[in-house]
């Protein structure tokens, strides 16, 4: 069956709540207004306003909140607007959710989850647009992911809700609409994603590219579109940013010689300098026969302008150009 | 009439204060100043209509806060404070823009992302400024602006050396803002410092579609400064209690009286954003009811008939007019383009160009020095 | 005495109330009550106090707030509230942790790095608790703790569907901590949600070194609720107002009357922190003042002998025995030793370990897979 | 002359006061107090309240004032008190401070500085002990800087005071207290050190060792342990994270022909990350001999007991096997 990601978000945590009665969801405009993107439609009407929980707008009080329910036994599952608003609770995810069960020995866990959409959407501008990808994975304690499918999102947060750990879960808002096929095995009420273990979405033998979420969509783009130039790209969509699964990209770049890492947000300190580091610091150097190209959002603010938006974000032909340029060199 | 025949009135509804006097309950005005507040109201009030037009017409994207229905507040503040003074707000912006001085055709420009909009098409429409008419934002992020609005009040008093009177900083939010622990802390460090800033709570009776009694457990925000910070609560739909209130709390604040809280009560017509259709968390006959009985724009009218400086005919002829003026802006707006894409890669930095911004892919970067 | 000998005191200083009736001004106890009380709040004082000693010959490291003087919080805490209810502070803990039942020689090893220690040696000082004594820290960033709390408070409420009497969540914090912005927020929260938490200021007159009139425009902190959160301020020295105090407030947070704030005014011994001498924002005269007139333990102790509870020597008897315990539970503590170079890599995420962690060089990761 | 760290940067604070009557001190027990770290000694006796401002412990509140204080004409100079409590301010940092020009279209700039100790300190525990290094460094629009020695630390912090953009200073604490020497020319009024140019601490021909902050003294002590077994290690002393300076770093590569980057925040996404990925996509690529390897903090919250916590944090040994590894290895 076809289903749009946020129905599978939404399926996810519908079943969730309805297999544990911890499970309970705290956000803005979440309840009554079924979501600003409508990821908890109908939720509110069946769990009611005990079980999905609508705040005030104050991202750093619900944030910490959350986590002392979850030190406390329940299992929230935090949304934020955006994660752009996750900067306001930053240090309540970092410093009292990831790092408390390591401060107190084991003895207090926080198994709760931070969702919402990530990165760029369309036409809204500098404060709305960021990527926090790298941030949360640099992160010990947390584990992020970054569901790409309908499929994903389904056994990614159905994973997170279960996981012990304080889990961040980053979508993005214009895959929200988009209807992907969903398995029967990824329709049951237990399917989970391990994190951890990337998803080869396209096998290839000539390039490899490593992404996430929606620019996953890309690289499939541009791998077809290489593929009609006889080039075999293989995509590799990361699922979890941490842990991140390097062996997966480890043995794809030792039979395709060639890695090229795509992102929509900024190119400094980002998910692809991270992927340069584990290529050079592995075996997987040694089969390179070209060196990792990065395709990432450009180093700027986003800017509003629709022609300087779209300027300021990959697209598929820089991922075809990478390739290219990858593929055409010599070591 | 005259140019100076002048009127008072009783406003519409008493101002409710809160560890203070607060201001009068009567406001005199002369013709000229009343018909300037309907001029700039009713444009504003044409801008957001145009601009909802224009948004379904697809011309305008992204995210879109529409103000008519708070038009008295931005009006009553250009009538209560000066151009030396300062406003900060939020994304909701494009009528306290206006009121400060830009032009509709620039703000339509900026929501089409044209290079003569306000901000080029750099920022949108929730990035409007100026910083000539100490117009200081435009912010995106619910209650960022509110401790940088006093950061601008503290700025002026450092200059000032604490020499009173002085201008105010008038720093906006939302109801739905009101909460947010930086409004008390900046609102701490205001009353701490004697700072010159007056804050506002627009609140409009929702943040996008929560409504105040289920966001607030103190719905009054003209008492959020609790037992240490004076409060005024004025009707927002009533320009000239807007107005009094602000010239007496300028007069309040800018003689080093320390800071106040203001809450203009008042409605948003439209839904939270474009993409609100504004009726599943408030009834039609709410927002019918307020359009008929309380709507700014119809009370100021009545107001000016009252006192005889325009009759129904004059207004109309001039609502013509303005829709017209309007129209030209809008035309206007439309002769811009998007900007080059040469400006992707400027003001990141002030009067500089970075030597190197790295591009989508390494070999599209922007190397000044590989240029030269 | 026969151990059911109680007796009334009147509280050194009365309760000063905000919005709310408040607990009463007397106090009942028995001679069991108040010699227990004595007791913890004794090994509280000399537990920080060898703290201060360790510190000085370097076995303690890092950051280290003691809070001598502080000791009738911890105690009247525990006479007011059970251990169903839950306890949630900051850094300045150790006090804290032992009224909720933790011993001071695992604080002392805590702060030794020892895994012996309340934490195992991972948390330090400022990182103690117990979940099974509802003891939910220890935080070591200002004001983040107050959310935090309140959540604790809010599971609770979840978990019982609000069928009341329900047990509370006290969250504490510093006057120098009031203002944090989050904690106005967890309190809007709370009494939205009608959340049985106690938001507990433990006013000691300073953050760091700024004292409160410079860091708070409103320094009645029982009053940060406004005219929405009723609250309570009581004599902080005197165990018997602590004790009457929480109990009042946990009758009425865990009615459903809503969440309160409840400030206990205080005072520490000790600079701030280690570094801190202490002296150079207050006199020494000051806390030799509140010393001889306010001090917690010689407060209690008078009313115990007033009382006929127990003579001045016995009270002697009984400080010496104590004083023998606290070195005793030092040198249990001094038994310990550091954690296993393996905990390093423990404990990252609950009952699992990553399969890989990456150690300072690629080649001292810990990879298990490859050890399998 | 010698001069502790600390002198050095107060004397910076001093003398840009001196020079410009707009700027100003702002943060938690700066005045009065005169520092938690002692940094702004003697300046509130010098300025008075009106130019050291001590603040509640509110740093989202004053870190946004001073952010309007700064569009409106002012040079603040922002203390956070470690940089581990810039995390209540990072939207204030990011959103309000550093994406204002651009927003504006260069109508409103925010000359400001954000300064204070960042990374691990002793046995502080894991919520004071972060480096917030890569976060900042990925951020458009704010200048990034980390001084290692008492020159850096003036002509850094100067420069950053004068600068029209937001600049963020990451000290360390545990350098505060060194003595270091201060040339007559770093010791005039007007030194400045420009951002993006790294600074070679020592020339070496075998291996590149790119680092900052305190960690450069941990990159010359291994060299020098180096030295005696006869390998002679460049260091790299980057000076500012943003702009960084590539340049040096491709140089430096293309005549070691090796490269180990250090530093002491976590391994994941961090700077090291970034610098895999600089020589990645450059001509320095084609030099190595051996790919990069990173040393860097562990991977996990930081532990309070000494013995982790020195084994949680990089040492010149780390060091000196990397270099020895990378020298090693045969491609
Ligand atoms: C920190 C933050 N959280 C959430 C949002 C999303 N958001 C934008 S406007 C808004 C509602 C604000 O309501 P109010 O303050 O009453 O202003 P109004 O829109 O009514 O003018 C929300 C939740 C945001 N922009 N920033
Ligand atoms: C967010 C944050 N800012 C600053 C600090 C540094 N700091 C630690 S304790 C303290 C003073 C707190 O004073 P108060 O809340 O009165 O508590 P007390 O120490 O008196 O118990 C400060 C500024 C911190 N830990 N966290
Ligand atoms: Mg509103
Ligand atoms: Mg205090």
């Amino acid at each position: 069956t076809e289903m749009a990601v946020r129905d599978a978000l939404n399926s996810a945590m519908d079943e969730e709540m309805e297999r544990d009665e911890n499970v309970f969801l705290i956000g803005e405009e979440i309840a009554q207004y079924q979501g600003a993107y409508k990821v908890t439609r109908g939720l509110w009407q069946k769990y009611g306003s005990e079980r999905v929980v609508d705040t005030p707008i104050t991202e750093m009080g619900f944030a910490g909140l959350a986590a002392g329910a979850a030190m406390n036994g329940l299992r929230p599952v935090v949304e934020f607007m955006t994660f752009n608003f996750s900067m306001q609770a930053i240090d309540q995810v970092v410093n009292s959710a990831a790092k408390q069960l390591y401060m107190s020995a084991g003895d207090i866990n926080v198994p709760m989850v931070f969702r919402g959409p990530n990165g760029p959407a369309a036409g809204v501008a500098a404060q709305h647009s960021q990527c926090f990808a790298a941030w949360y994975g640099m992160v010990p304690g947390l584990k992020v992911v970054a569901p790409y499918s309908a499929e994903d999102a389904r056994g990614l947060l159905k994973a997170a809700i279960r996981d012990d750990n304080p889990v961040v879960c980053l979508e993005h808002e214009l895959m929200y609409g988009v209807s992907m096929p969903v398995s029967t095995e990824a329709s049951d009420k237990d399917f989970v994603i391990p994190f951890g273990r990337a998803k080869i979405e396209r096998e290839g033998s000539d390039c490899t590219i490593v992404t996430f979420s929606k620019a996953v969509g890309m690289a499939l783009e541009a791998a077809e579109e290489l593929s009609q130039k006889g080039i075999s790209v293989e995509v590799i969509n990361l699922r979890s940013l941490r842990p991140l699964d390097r062996d997966a990209i480890i043995k794809s770049v030792q039979k395709t010689n060639h890695v090229v890492s795509l992102e929509e947000g900024w190119p400094h300190f980002g998910v692809g300098a991270e992927i340069a580091g584990i290529v050079m610091e592995s075996e997987a150097f040694d089969y390179l026969d070209a060196p990792l190209e990065r395709v990432t959002g450009v180093d700027v603010p986003m800017p509003y302008a629709e022609n300087l938006e779209q300027s300021a974000l990959p697209k598929a032909f820089n991922v075809v150009s990478a390739v290219e340029r990858t593929l055409a060199r010599q070591m | 009439f005259a140019s100076e025949a002048n009127a008072t009135f009783d406003l519409t509804t008493p101002h409710e204060t809160h560890l203070c006097d607060g201001p009068s309950n009567t406001s005199t005005a002369t013709k000229e100043e009343l018909l300037s507040y309907h001029e700039l109201m009713y444009i504003i009030r044409r801008m957001e209509i145009t601009c909802d037009n224009e948004y379904k017409a697809r011309n305008i994207r992204g995210f879109c806060h529409l103000s008519d229905g708070q038009e008295a507040v931005a009006a009553g503040l250009r009538g209560g404070i000066t151009f030396d003074d300062d406003i900060t707000t939020a994304y909701r912006c494009h009528g306290i823009s206006v009121a400060r001085g830009d032009t509709p055709s620039r703000v339509f420009a900026e929501l089409f992302g044209f290079s003569n909009g306000s901000s080029r098409g750099k920022g949108g429409s929730m990035h409007l400024y100026s910083k000539k008419n100490r117009f200081w934002g435009g912010f995106g992020i619910v209650g960022g602006q509110v401790p940088v609005g006093c950061g601008v009040g503290f700025a002026n008093k450092y200059r000032t050396k604490g020499q009173w009177p002085s201008t105010v900083s008038v720093v906006m939010y939302g109801d739905g803002a009101a909460n947010q622990g930086q409004v008390w802390e900046a609102a701490n460090m205001s009353k701490l410092w004697n700072l010159p800033n007056i804050l506002v709570c627009e609140n409009n009776k929702y943040g996008m579609g929560t409504s105040i009694n289920r966001h607030s457990c103190n719905p009054d925000y003209y008492k959020q400064g609790g037992v240490a910070i004076p409060g005024v609560r004025c009707d927002g739909m009533d320009v000239l209690a807007v107005k009094e209130c602000f010239k007496w709390a300028k007069e309040f604040a800018g003689n080093g009286n320390g800071p106040l809280f203001v809450e203009t009560v008042t409605y948003r017509y439209h839904g939270h954003s474009m993409s609100d259709p504004g009726l599943t968390y408030r009834t039609r006959e709410e927002v019918q009811d307020i359009r008929q009985n309380r709507d700014p724009i119809e009370l100021l009218k009545s107001k000016i008939m009252d006192a005889g400086f325009a009759t129904e005919q004059e207004l109309k002829e001039k609502e013509k007019e303005l829709r017209n003026y309007v129209q030209d802006e809008l035309k206007a707006a439309k002769e811009g383009q998007q900007p080059p894409l040469d400006e992707l890669y400027t003001n990141i930095y002030y009067n500089e160009e970075p030597e190197f911004t790295r591009g989508t892919e390494m070999h599209r970067s922007r190397d000044l020095r590989a240029q030269q």
